[in-house]
């Protein structure tokens, strides 16, 4: 799997010891709720694939529409829908028998409450571990409890980084003045990586004959292309950043990825891998092995025989 | 006759860029039974809010309806024809019942139609020997398919005699109740038995309780028969991307809600699993 | 043309005594260099126009590529390029003899910078003026210099007031956590309306053959679709907290607007106007007119007979 | 003959909803003067990178170069051929001196063409009795249109011999120099006097420095004749956005760069006044 392919670039990735044999990674939220659509996603040929975000406790998220898309990317306000960290442990359990690494991916509304999330799913036989600090529509959790300040990143990271040795991943919101302080906070705390970008926003669509927001909680994260040149601009300022500082931690750049030149654009910014998530719906299951494909393409027309000579290939 | 000529269900339709509740005026709130009213909804205004996919319409699509300041749940469509269509619900919970209390002159908000309906209809299924098998509220998916094929027979179950649909819309349907109330006394199964002892049926279409479509499934699997099932999943985003109507690795949306009997036999929750709102796997039934 | 159209709704609109016949604004930056532009703009039927951004001192901005558009949006890095106080009250004198209401816009380093440039320019006869603290693209101005934050807004606001009685808004930027506090905050300096919003980001785009992002600034605000549905949420924001605050100061509402129903929308959310710069690429210069007659049909159909009724329809 | 059969100019192509450069190779550079180079530009990557609109090209219109890290600047189209599509660069400033030192091999970007070329050539304007009129590197923009236009008259005007463009190109034209070193002696607009004299030509196509365009506009007003010129003014968007281009409330970039000769009357400052990078007006020349 991480055996470059005989007649191209080399696309394979190790993200802190993660082997994956291309960039594209499943974004957390988008299909990721059950072990089997996880084993889907690994067929239709992604690199990794993230669990949906799990709460120690079950919630049932916000009422419908939870989901909708407009001519420019997709607004959403699940707001952390999932079974529990127990249920959860159950439906992902030996997740590592399945043939692509799997991200866990854990949130809660104080410190306290990610670790124990993490500790109860590490178990499973995660590869690593992702925690969002960045939603920016469900209330008492991400931006909306505060857990996007520098402050907060630290304390969480680590909170979670005593429980688990596995590779640690903070997911950071792109509604903050100074995103490069965040990720700094977070590898001060413990991370190993930085996820760049969760959604934007929030944004809210009305509904003019309704005279009413459309989505059950007003307002959603925006994601898919109208998030794209925020989220790169985000990747290349947490790189510059981490470059400053000598520190060699991988970004997955994620935030409106569904093509081929789009993923190269976000390695360039300095992204190690990238997240696809409302690209699902653009483009169909199949678009990790689309993506892969068109990287490969496009790699070999710009003669670029590994992901390592496009990294960063656009930082000063 | 194998179960190749349904093997290779069509692709489910590309879904549009946006998905965007378009609101409608409710034309006309007709009584189906005790418990069940048919909207039949104006698609006068949808030309200035452009985003319903019904050009493409197969029986068995749904379509999400969003009551504002509530929530969004989805319903197949059991009319389309020319300037409306039409929901058939069934009172069970408070969003269904708010949507039988809805009247004429009030507004609901549609996207879709989506998933994959009912394929190799009416070309090359038979349509004589066809048979379309309803449980309770599955006749309003099943509706608009017994229209596209009016030589099947059309076979419906209830519990008892109140709880029937569409018996004027369909005068020919063999009917079935629990207590005997009306038609037949049993199941719709019983005349699926009968029927593929005398070797009479040679395609079926299903839409009703879990059990009793598992039961059909079973029957055809075991007399080598085409089946098609359209089965119901808790949905939320409807578009395939968020993963809450997951059956074994199928999004019940986009690559449902109708699935083949081989399909299903290789689906282990089918009849027997699905998930609540949290997505916990619950029992079905 | 501020009467109201005998066989439809009354679209006119009053902002702090600025007469509108429709609620169509050019928003600062597209077109707003020259009068003739403006003029142009006018006869295109636009119920207001803003000049692009003036400066004390000349300008001559970014490098190009300053504007560019991709499939969800536009990003410009401009760099507030501008022939000076002086050179700008020359090109802009008597705008007063136009047939709709101008507003200037000026911007500077620091509160005085603003105050000079605002005493320069209001005698031209501009019908009232607009402060822009949120160019999220542009060393030395904007929320590069710090002006997003409350205590700045207040002060700057304060500076401008006391060199023009005309009706002053203060244009917020969508980038920071809490919009409604800087809302509250240029009420308290004396501003007498908001505009809301100004860019999004900064984003970028890289283009990968080149390895090296496209704007001559590398990044640059993002306009147009892409923007719309978090500039919903921003003048949702800032109209529900001037509500509670028992404050009626009118609300521009700028981002994406490009059709009537969007216009529609925004006034739903609590805008009063609707500024409109990138729909000037995707629909024409006649933009003004096109938005105006969808407004004027949507709300024929919906029953709207003057924009009183929509304002503010979506709050709660 | 009225300058009616040109009064009615067709709208600008619709712009797409992408600007952004796309990556292209030079495969070839000429030099053509002592002063000017054409840069031959492989188009066959330009599929891979869509985004060029370059079927609708008419002549005279103009692509926004970028050279990464530098600028990115209007040039006209100069070739436009199977695969190829040329730019002619008179060094003049940095950023066409730069241009002017690409190697074949180097990348640069383009995007457009943007913004209205010549009309109504070929079809209802005259051939034979029109008349190209070309000062410097205004050659540049008019060579797709006499290529277009073969019957036509095509006069250039330069300094001197080594300034002229295009002699091998179009051997039959009609060459003036300022200082006699070539062709004949003096400005290509006593020609037009001439012509205009004997009644010999019909319509007028012009590029060149502005006082010369400014002077054919006025002859061509005196005789009745219909005229076109193209004329330059410093461009940001290159799409009718950035209000920089502004000459008398008309966007060159997309309302241009070609206007009639009645349009030009109605605009003061033409021939006099443009604008620098900062929007401030200074005089033209
Ligand atoms: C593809 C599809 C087509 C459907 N077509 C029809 C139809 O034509 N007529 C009809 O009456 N009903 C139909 N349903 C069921 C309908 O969507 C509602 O589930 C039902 O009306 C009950 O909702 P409630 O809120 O009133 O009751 P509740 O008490 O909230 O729910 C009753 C049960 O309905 C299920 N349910 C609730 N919400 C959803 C949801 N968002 N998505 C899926 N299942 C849910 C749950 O399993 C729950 O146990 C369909 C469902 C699906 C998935
Ligand atoms: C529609 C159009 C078509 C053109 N076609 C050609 C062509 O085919 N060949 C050619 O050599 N040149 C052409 N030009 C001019 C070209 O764009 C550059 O202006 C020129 O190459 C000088 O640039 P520089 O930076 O080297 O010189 P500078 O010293 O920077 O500029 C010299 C003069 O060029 C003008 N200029 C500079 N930048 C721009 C700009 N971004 N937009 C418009 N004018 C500018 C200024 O008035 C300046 O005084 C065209 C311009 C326009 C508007
Ligand atoms: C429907 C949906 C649900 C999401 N749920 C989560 C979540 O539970 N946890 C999380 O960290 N991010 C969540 N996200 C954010 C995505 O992981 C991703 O950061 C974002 O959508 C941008 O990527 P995209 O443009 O490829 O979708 C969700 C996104 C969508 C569209
Ligand atoms: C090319 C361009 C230049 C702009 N220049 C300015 C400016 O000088 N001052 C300002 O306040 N806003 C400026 N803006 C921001 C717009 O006024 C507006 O707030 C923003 O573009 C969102 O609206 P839109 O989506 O309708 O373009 C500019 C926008 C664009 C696209
Ligand atoms: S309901 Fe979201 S994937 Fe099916
Ligand atoms: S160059 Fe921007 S409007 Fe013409």
């Amino acid at each position: 799997m991480s055996t470059p392919d005989a007649t191209g670039p080399n696309l394979s990735v190790n993200l802190c010891g993660i082997k994956l044999g291309n960039p594209t990674v499943l974004a957390s939220g988008a299909l990721g709720m059950t072990r089997a659509l996880i084993q889907r996603v690994a067929r239709s040929g992604a690199g990794a694939a993230t669990i949906k975000s799990v709460t120690v406790r079950p919630r049932q998220g916000h009422n419908n529409p939870t989901v909708i898309a407009y001519e420019a990317g997709m607004l959403n306000a699940v707001g952390y829908s999932n079974p529990g960290a127990d249920e959860a442990g159950r439906e992902f359990a030996d997740i590592d028998r399945l043939s692509i690494p799997v991200l866990a991916s854990v949130v809660g509304e104080d410190a306290g409450e990610f670790a124990a999330a993490a500790e109860r799913l590490m178990p499973c036989g995660f590869a690593g571990l992702e925690i969002p600090l960045s939603c920016p529509h469900t209330p008492g959790y991400g931006t909306l409890a505060g857990h996007g300040t520098p402050e907060a990143t630290e304390q969480i990271t680590r909170a979670v980084r005593a429980v688990t040795d596995r590779p640690l991943f903070v997911k950071l919101s792109p509604n903050v003045p100074g995103i490069s302080e965040l990720a700094l906070a977070a590898i001060e705390g413990g991370a190993d990586g930085i996820c760049a970008v969760n959604t934007l926003g929030p944004g809210m669509i009305i509904n003019v004959e309704a005279r009413e927001p459309v989505l059950g909680f007003k307002m959603g994260g925006v994601s898919g292309p109208a998030l794209r040149p925020v989220a790169v601009r985000c990747v290349y300022d947490v790189a510059t950043a981490l470059r400053r500082h000598g520190c060699e931690a991988p970004i997955i750049g994620i935030g409106g990825i569904s093509t081929g030149r789009h993923a190269l654009e976000m390695m360039m910014a300095g992204a190690s891998a990238v997240g696809v998530g409302t690209a699902v719906y653009s483009r169909g299951i199949e678009v990790f092995g689309k993506i892969t494909q068109e990287l490969r393409q496009l790699c070999r027309r710009l003669s670029i025989n590994s992901l390592d000579e496009a990294r960063g290939a656009a930082l000063q | 006759m194998t179960e190749n000529h349904v093997a290779q269900p069509p692709p489910a339709a590309v879904s549009p860029q946006t998905a965007l509740p378009v609101m409608l005026e409710i034309a006309e709130v007709r009584r189906e039974n005790a418990t069940a009213k048919t909207l039949l909804i104006s698609l006068e205004s949808a030309e200035d809010q452009p985003g319903l996919i019904l050009e493409t319409f197969t029986p068995g699509q749904f379509v999400m309806v969003w009551v504002p300041r509530m929530d969004e749940k989805p319903y197949a469509l059991s009319y389309l024809e020319e300037g409306r269509a039409g929901i058939t619900v069934h009172r069970r919970g408070p969003f269904s019942k708010r949507l039988c209390e809805m009247r004429a002159g009030e507004r609901i908000g549609l996207r879709g139609a989506y998933g994959r309906g009912f394929w190799d209809v009416g070309e090359r299924a038979p349509g004589a020997s066809a048979a379309i098998i309803g449980g309770g509220c599955g006749m309003a998916v099943l509706a608009p398919l017994a229209e596209r094929l009016p030589e099947a027979t059309l076979v419906q179950g209830a519990r008892s005699a109140d709880g029937l649909f569409f018996t004027d819309r369909f005068p020919g349907q063999v009917i079935f109740t629990d207590d005997g109330s009306a038609g037949r006394h049993g199941l719709p199964t019983e005349w699926l038995v009968e029927a593929v002892a005398d070797g009479a049926v040679e395609a079926v279409y299903t839409c009703g309780p879990e059990p009793m479509m598992a039961r059909v499934v079973e029957l055809c699997r075991g007399a080598g028969l085409p089946c098609q099932a359209s089965i119901e999943r808790y949905m939320k985003c409807g578009i395939g991307v968020c993963g809450q109507c997951d059956c074994d690795g199928r999004r019940v949306c986009v690559e449902g809600p109708v699935f083949s009997g081989e399909e299903l036999a290789r689906m282990p929750s089918f009849g027997r699993r699905r998930r609540d709102k949290t997505g916990r796997q619950i029992p079905v039934e």
